[in-house]
């Protein structure tokens, strides 16, 4: 079922470097796949948990943090914050099951507008292979399904 | 007498511990019935279903309902006690933000029946497993039907007032009892709709006595495992305090106690996901900037998933775990 | 437990009037993106979101294009504007002042960048205008959570701090003082001057280093409005742009300045000896009490503590007993001056890379083999060996040197960057010693770098002077021979790149031409003044290419090599660049900040302080005594690191609020589309 | 106690003996505790890996996977020769960064029941494990009898500081290492700028005439600076200064005397162990002057020059920088290692 998929994917970039990378990506008329939308954040220091959470809970099946190079962050070294809090993040996603590799963090400066291109392309196609995340669609509360029954016949003995 | 606003409390999926803490409010419980008129409660008094349903709507003009939504029947006493109340109380953990029983919540159901009916704590010789439908000669009987995800009470009816805790503490609620009576004789106004009561608005570091400097965490440990410095923050020696992202309003009881905040307060006002809020502070300070160093500190952190959703998974952004919301897709 | 439901999130939704406007960008944009039915589907679908009115336009930052939008905020009293066009790094400036022009504040104006990030990247038009709809969707959502936001304004001090003292430091001291501001020159060493002051001539035009300096010196040393503080460093940097308090430690010189008049009997007295590794580049002698160089500015000695003779036996105090004016102070501490000054310009140079990290080039074990900073010294006529180039014997010259090119640039083992002057060093250095010698000189490079004004022609003379060059990169320096003709001589082992063979070539002086590497230092320095730094420790610029001179941290400038390698005349250029940038900050006397800040809500503050170790820039200060922290907006600078670390949800970020972005996260995944989503 | 496997090779027990009993005289002192191990085989050498390639690392991995094997508690293999040394080093780290190759030579193994995985075992020189495991602050504490005024050329050879694939040392060409051991040991260091050049290795039977200028090299270099004595930390290097420098001074007509010993000897010596448990007097270029020279009694043979005394050498003309460091030595290799 994953051929028809496509994967929608929220991206947040930092304004300094990930986001000029995109821009870079565009004036040189780079081409990606457009199942990445991106939100500009001052820094990837900026990078809240709880964006990431509502993200894949309202419908994403990935997310994508970009910033700069460590030691080249603009911020001096608050992309060092967004490492840390990824690294703590996946742990914590994996406790529900979602798979690691729907959460990627890349570093790309404004010079590396081919690079973001294809961190981006090679990102939709991890997050197609791995398929649709299956969690409350567009946020609505998800209705009652059939009742967890559970017949004698069904458990192995 | 029957002038008496009447009251209600009821249980859904809980331990009943918040029972035992308005018990707890001793000679307040007279209160209750002085200035109530306490109309169905049944760890209380003895009361069927069908009484309540012939109630008028909106008639009762109280009800504390604690407890989360498991089953179909939690869902139906929910929805009907919402028609018959003026004021809801999501009152304590589980019905606010799911507790412990919405932990249940990183797993399939059928996983969570399987481990009820079919582990050596079990004793199920013949594999027996409850169904909810079964035709006897008499006719057709049913059980209540388990849900596929715990849902706090504000994901089925519409909510009035929450009031966080696991259980809610005595004092508080007793705090609660006497607004209300007051609203009922006129002296006070109600808070607006939504609102957090018996709680604070600030988190639990704001009522902790221990002593805080500028945190780094070098690394997490578990609090049997160190001689935990007595007057110092918790989570500045590493062990994993919730205490600066869960609710004011317990006056800091496990910190001070020596046992680091698990957080059944829920998070602090405004706050989307508790356990988010907790992640990128925890992380933030984290002392390690390569990787694999980050690696180390966190491998300290058994089950992060845990330590941040204890008490409010079901009430989070993500709400559960994939295997329960693939069943749901099912 | 809080549910975000749309419904819900925005306040009071009739009040939200929202235009939306979706630029063709001639064809770079409409090409690709069916912009007309994304302008239909907004004012269809985002009808119940605010939006009451969406156009497209051929160029929205036409003059025309921003007149529409003042005509809709004047006659429809648009409250939030959308512009769905290119990069806001392109045009974000041109749309708010648009807004502001009609008298809507700019910041109630978001842009949607469907050119960079849609049809300039995506070639399947269903599916670009189907994002292009998403992205406006999300600027929507967004915007509906923007609040008008005034620019905070922060007076200047017009007292400038410049730190370092070489030819950059120099050049902006003096560019600003004779504007009429006051200028605090600070400098480590006992002199002003810096490297230039070591060189004897400069390339491409060899004119005396000295004499073209020694003037600047002067007058920096002598202009009233420049306090010249030598011997002395910054020890600590608070406040923010306009309004700096800076800490100087003036350490002690151990005699008095007002009463020395420089006569320098004190050093011509001194018993001791010491090898200055400082000026003379470790090939020359100073005194304990000494001005490292006769021009020096101030013309004041410093004792030297730590080889004083006095400090170490309690006898000789040669230097007091001669002292006509009694200036000698052995009691005399160190002085904290506190400065308050409202821009800083950072010009701290360059260290030379450490030759003896290349073991198999022997500097520091092979006697001739020389660093050019040593080069510089034994060419100089005010040098330890009045400019005759000789050996380390100190009397015999050379009859053949090899100068090596890039020691510890360009490899991959040390610095894989180019150092820019050593080159146009080593050329002038086969100049120097040729003409001091008449020695065969042979150059060792990988490329000859000689772009810029009259380089390559002074390439072109020292070529016809008969200088030989080797291409290729130096395996070995030794003083183990093969055969009689190498007895005695460095052997230099090199793979002849141009004729693809090995060479020994028996030379009596080898001269590294050692790169430019940054203070050892740089990192810490950077911390004290809040800037950031490059790995290999150069400051970094707040644009490497339209901004050169700033850097992330307002009011801090930097000039000259501490941004990175380069020659002189580059050095001064920057000197003089950062002062014109401060002085235009000095004239309007005030500054507006992007308002772009955090903020801590007091009453949800608990005081856990996650946050207080978090800022770089030191904005974040917590008062014990309410158990609360506070941001100083001035300080901040808007990353929203601590937003988002903040346990208790209890710091906001205007421009960037957590409602703005959970907003935008909805309606990029079009959560808030009515009646009947539209299919991506 | 430190514990390590050891791979001896074929020469300690047959050239170089001064080598192994000299190791094993001082192995006690500074704490390094050694398991041989069982069984081990031949490294393969120099030639074998020209001839043919993967019977030849088979044949070397052979030790590895029975070291492996062996490795209970510790997985840190020590080579005193350094031929052997690089053999084992090379071996693991093609398996690992070939894997194609490394499952070829597992087959092979397969043979014997036997199979490596590459990376399971550190592989170290023995002179590393003493500067970099034991400690030169050991080594100090045993020197009772130090080496006073006994000038020493350091001779590592080619073998050991190239390819350093895992930045232990800190240098490729000029390495520190041995020098300060030797330092340690109270010996005066000659600056020797050829400490790692090739030795000749089996040129001597190849091609005399090269590898004799070869060794006039190495020999008239340490003679020129005056070195009372070679020392080395390779069999081979030892045999070829050692043996052949009659042979050489024959070829040139010269008359050079320059006795080379293996830096354990030097070692033993300096922690007052007796020469001959040391294998003093096995070398055939007698090390009689060092022993005299530090006031070791030997029965008095043939009468030796008397050694010529030092020129003071103080500085004159300019000053020289000053050579680096150790600490800094070591933070450059950090550098590196990053």
């Amino acid at each position: 079922m994953t051929d028809s998929f496509e994967p929608t994917i929220i991206g947040f970039t930092c304004n300094w470097c990930s986001y000029r990378a995109a821009d870079l990506a565009g004036t040189a008329r780079i081409k990606y796949p457009p199942n990445v939308r991106l939100i500009r954040l001052m820094c990837s220091g900026r990078i809240d948990p709880t964006f990431v959470f509502k993200a894949l809970a309202n419908g994403a099946d990935g997310v994508m943090i970009t910033g700069c190079h460590p030691g080249e962050c603009h911020y001096i070294e608050q992309n060092y914050k967004a490492l840390r809090r990824f690294q703590l993040m996946r742990r914590t996603l994996q406790g529900f099951g979602v798979e690691p590799g729907r959460i990627r963090l890349v570093w790309a400066s404004a010079a590396e507008g081919a690079r973001f291109a294809s961190e981006v392309t090679a990102f939709v196609e991890e997050v197609r292979a791995l398929g649709p995340l299956h969690w409350g669609k567009n946020g609505t509360v998800p209705a009652i399904a059939a009742p967890a029954t559970i017949q004698k016949e069904e458990v192995p003995a | 007498m029957t002038a008496k606003p009447k009251f209600a409390m009821y249980w859904a999926a809980s331990c009943g511990g918040c029972e035992i803490a308005v018990l707890n409010t001793n000679e307040k419980i007279l209160d209750v019935d002085a200035n109530f008129d306490v109309v169905f409660w049944p760890v209380a008094m003895d009361a069927k279903y069908k009484d309540v349903e012939a109630m008028e709507d909106g008639s009762i003009l109280l009800t504390l309902f604690n407890g989360g939504m498991r089953n179909d029947e939690n869902e139906h006493m929910a929805k009907l006690l919402r028609k018959k109340s003026k004021i809801l109380v999501a009152f304590g953990s589980c019905a606010s933000e799911g507790c412990i029983p919405g932990l249940a919540n990183f797993s399939d159901s059928r996983e969570i029946v399987q481990t009820a009916y079919n582990t050596i704590t079990t004793d199920n010789p013949n594999g027996i497993y409850p169904m909810t439908s079964y035709n006897m000669p008499e006719g057709e009987i049913h059980i209540p039907t388990i849900l596929p995800v715990l849902k706090t009470l504000d994901q089925v009816v519409d909510v009035d007032y929450y009031m966080p805790g696991c259980p809610p503490e005595s004092n508080q609620i007793a705090a609660v009892i006497d607004l209300v009576i007051q609203v009922v004789q006129g002296k006070a106004e109600l808070p607006p709709k939504g609102s957090v009561i018996g709680a604070g608005d600030s988190t639990v570091c704001d009522e902790c006595k221990r002593t805080r400097n500028v945190k780094t965490i070098k690394s997490f440990e578990r609090i049997w495992g160190i001689a935990a410095d007595p007057t110092l923050c918790l989570l500045e020696q590493g062990i994993p305090c919730n205490g600066p992202a869960t609710r004011s309003g317990c006056n800091a009881r496990c910190p001070i106690a020596g046992a680091q905040c698990i957080g059944c307060y829920g998070p602090a006002a405004g706050v989307e996901d508790y356990g988010a809020r907790l992640i990128s502070s925890f992380a933030s300070v984290l002392d390690a900037n390569e990787p694999e160093e980050i690696d180390r500190i966190l491998d300290g952190l058994v089950d992060p998933a845990g330590q941040f959703y204890r008490f409010n998974l079901a009430g989070s952004l993500l709400r559960a775990g994939v295997p329960a919301w693939k069943k749901e897709k099912a | 437990m809080t549910e975000n439901m749309i419904e819900n999130t925005s306040s009071n939704d009739d009040q939200e009037k929202i235009g939306v406007y979706v630029c063709h960008c001639g064809t770079n944009i409409a090409g690709v993106v069916d912009v007309v039915q994304v302008a239909e589907w907004a004012a269809k679908y985002l009808k119940h979101r605010g939006v009451v009115i969406a156009r497209e336009y051929k160029f929205m930052c036409s003059s025309l294009g921003q007149e529409l939008i003042e005509k809709d905020i004047k006659e429809l009293g648009l409250n939030r504007v959308i512009v769905a066009a290119c990069s806001p790094h392109m045009h974000e400036k041109t749309f708010r002042t648009a807004c502001a022009n009609a008298g809507l504040n700019p910041f109630m104006c978001e842009m949607v960048s469907i050119r960079e990030q849609v049809s300039w990247v995506h070639t399947d038009k269903v599916a670009a205008t189907a994002k292009a709809k998403a992205m406006i969707s999300g600027g929507v959502e967004r915007v509906r959570h923007n609040v008008p936001l005034e620019p905070i304004v922060v007076p200047i001090n017009p007292a400038t701090l410049i730190v370092g003292g070489g030819i950059a430091g120099i050049q902006s001291a003096l560019e600003i003082a004779d504007a009429g501001f006051h200028v605090y020159l600070v400098e480590r060493e006992p002199s002003i001057g810096g490297h230039m002051a070591q060189f004897d001539k400069t390339f491409p035009t060899l004119d005396c280093s000295a004499c073209i300096l020694t003037p600047k010196m002067f007058s920096a040393g002598s202009h009233p409005n420049i306090t010249l503080l030598t011997y002395s460093e910054v020890e600590k940097v608070d406040g923010y742009v306009g309004n700096f308090t800076v800490t100087v430690r003036k350490k002690a010189r151990k005699l008095d300045e007002e009463v020395c008049t420089g006569c320098g009997i004190c050093q011509e007295k001194c018993p001791r000896k010491v090898i200055d590794d400082v000026f003379e580049a470790g090939l020359g002698y100073r005194k304990a009490i000494y001005t490292p160089f006769p021009q020096a500015v101030p013309n004041r000695p410093v004792l030297d503590v730590a080889n004083c003779t006095y400090y170490e036996k309690g006898t000789c105090k040669a230097c007091e007993i001669f002292c006509a004016p009694k200036a000698i102070r052995f009691d005399q501490q160190d002085e904290i001056l506190t400065l308050q000054v409202g821009n800083i310009v950072l010009a701290t140079g360059y260290q030379l890379f450490d030759a003896r990290r290349i073991t198999n080039y022997g500097y520091g074990r092979l006697t001739n083999v020389f660093t050019s900073l040593e080069i510089e010294r034994l060419t100089n006529a005010a040098g330890p060996t009045n400019g005759n180039v000789v050996l380390r014997d100190g009397k015999t010259a050379p009859k053949t040197v090899g100068i090596i090119h890039c020691v510890g640039s360009r490899d991959k083992n040390f610095n894989n960057y180019c150092s820019a002057i050593c080159c146009m060093q080593s050329l002038k250095f086969a100049h120097l010693i040729h003409e001091r010698t008449g020695a065969t000189i042979y150059n060792f490079y990988i490329d000859i770098r000689a772009a810029s004004k009259d380089y390559d022609e002074f390439y072109q003379r020292v070529l016809e002077e008969g200088t030989l060059f080797v291409r290729g990169k130096v395996a070995e320096i030794t003083d183990v021979p093969r055969m009689e003709s190498e007895k005695g001589k460095l052997i230099i082992q090199v793979e002849d790149t141009l004729v693809g063979k090995q060479r020994r070539i028996p030379v009596d002086m080898v001269v590294l031409s050692a790169g430019l590497e940054a203070r050892s230092d740089s990192k810490e320095v950077a911390k004290t003044f809040g800037i950031s730094c490059s790995f290999n420790g150069w400051f970094i610029e707040k644009h490497p290419k339209l901004d050169p001179i700033a850097t992330m941290t307002e009011g801090i400038f930097i000039a000259g090599c501490a941004q990175g390698p380069k020659d002189i005349p580059a050095s001064v250029a920057q000197g003089a660049a950062a002062a014109a940038r401060v002085l235009g900050r000095i004239e309007q006397k005030q500054m507006a900040l992007e308002p772009v800040r955090a903020s801590v809500i007091e009453e949800k503050c608990s005081g856990c302080r996650i946050c207080n170790g978090l800022c770089p820039f030191n904005a974040i200060t917590f008062h014990e005594d309410r158990m609360v922290t506070e941001i100083n907006p001035a300080l901040c600078q808007g990353c929203g690191t601590c937003v988002a670390a903040c346990p208790a949800g209890a710091i906001t970020g205007t421009g960037f609020s957590n409602e703005q972005i959970m907003a935008q996260i909805d309606g990029l995944l079009m959560l808030n589309v009515e009646p009947e989503p539209v299919t991506a | 106690m430190s514990d390590y496997i050891l791979y001896p090779g074929c020469s300690m027990e047959t050239g170089a003996r001064a080598y192994y009993d000299s190791l094993k005289a001082i192995s006690k002192p500074i704490g390094l505790n050694l398991k041989e191990i069982d069984d081990w085989n031949c490294c393969g050498a120099t030639e074998y890996f020209g001839i043919s390639k993967t019977p030849a690392y088979a044949l070397i991995a052979r030790n590895l996977a029975l070291a492996a094997e062996e490795a209970n508690g510790t997985r840190k293999l020590v080579a005193p020769c350094s031929a052997c040394y690089l053999n084992l080093v090379k071996a693991d780290h093609y398996m690992r960064e070939q894997p194609k190759f490394g499952r070829q030579v597992n087959e092979a193994l397969a043979a014997g029941n036997l199979s490596y995985k590459p990376g399971s075992l550190d592989i170290h020189h023995l002179l590393d494990v003493i500067i970099y495991d034991i400690g030169l602050d050991v080594v100090e504490k045993n020197v009772v009898r130090p080496l006073k005024g006994v000038r020493v050329a350091p001779y590592l050879g080619c073998m050991v500081p190239r390819p350093d694939y895992d930045h232990r040392w800190s240098d490729h060409d000029l390495p520190v290492e041995l020098d300060m051991l030797l330092k340690t040991l109270g010996a005066d260091v000659v600056d020797y700028p050829l400490k790692t050049e090739c030795c000749g290795g089996h040129m001597p039977q190849i091609s005399p005439a090269t590898a004799f200028e070869m060794l006039r090299r190495l020999i008239s270099v340490a003679d020129e600076r005056e070195a009372d004595v070679m020392t080395t930390i390779c069999p081979m290097c030892q045999l070829n200064i050692d043996g052949y420098q009659g042979e050489m001074n024959g070829f040139f007509g010269t008359n050079y005397h320059m006795p080379i010993l293996f830096f354990t000897q030097l070692m033993g010596l300096a922690f007052g162990i007796e020469p001959k448990e040391l294998g003093f007097g096995l070398e055939l270029v007698s090390a009689k002057n060092v022993l005299d020279a530090i006031g070791v009694k030997t029965p008095p043979e043939a009468p030796t020059p008397p050694v010529p005394p030092r020129k003071p050498r103080k500085p004159e003309g300019l000053p020289m920088p000053t050579p680096l460091t150790n600490p800094q030595i070591e933070t450059l290799k950090k550098e590196v290692t990053k």
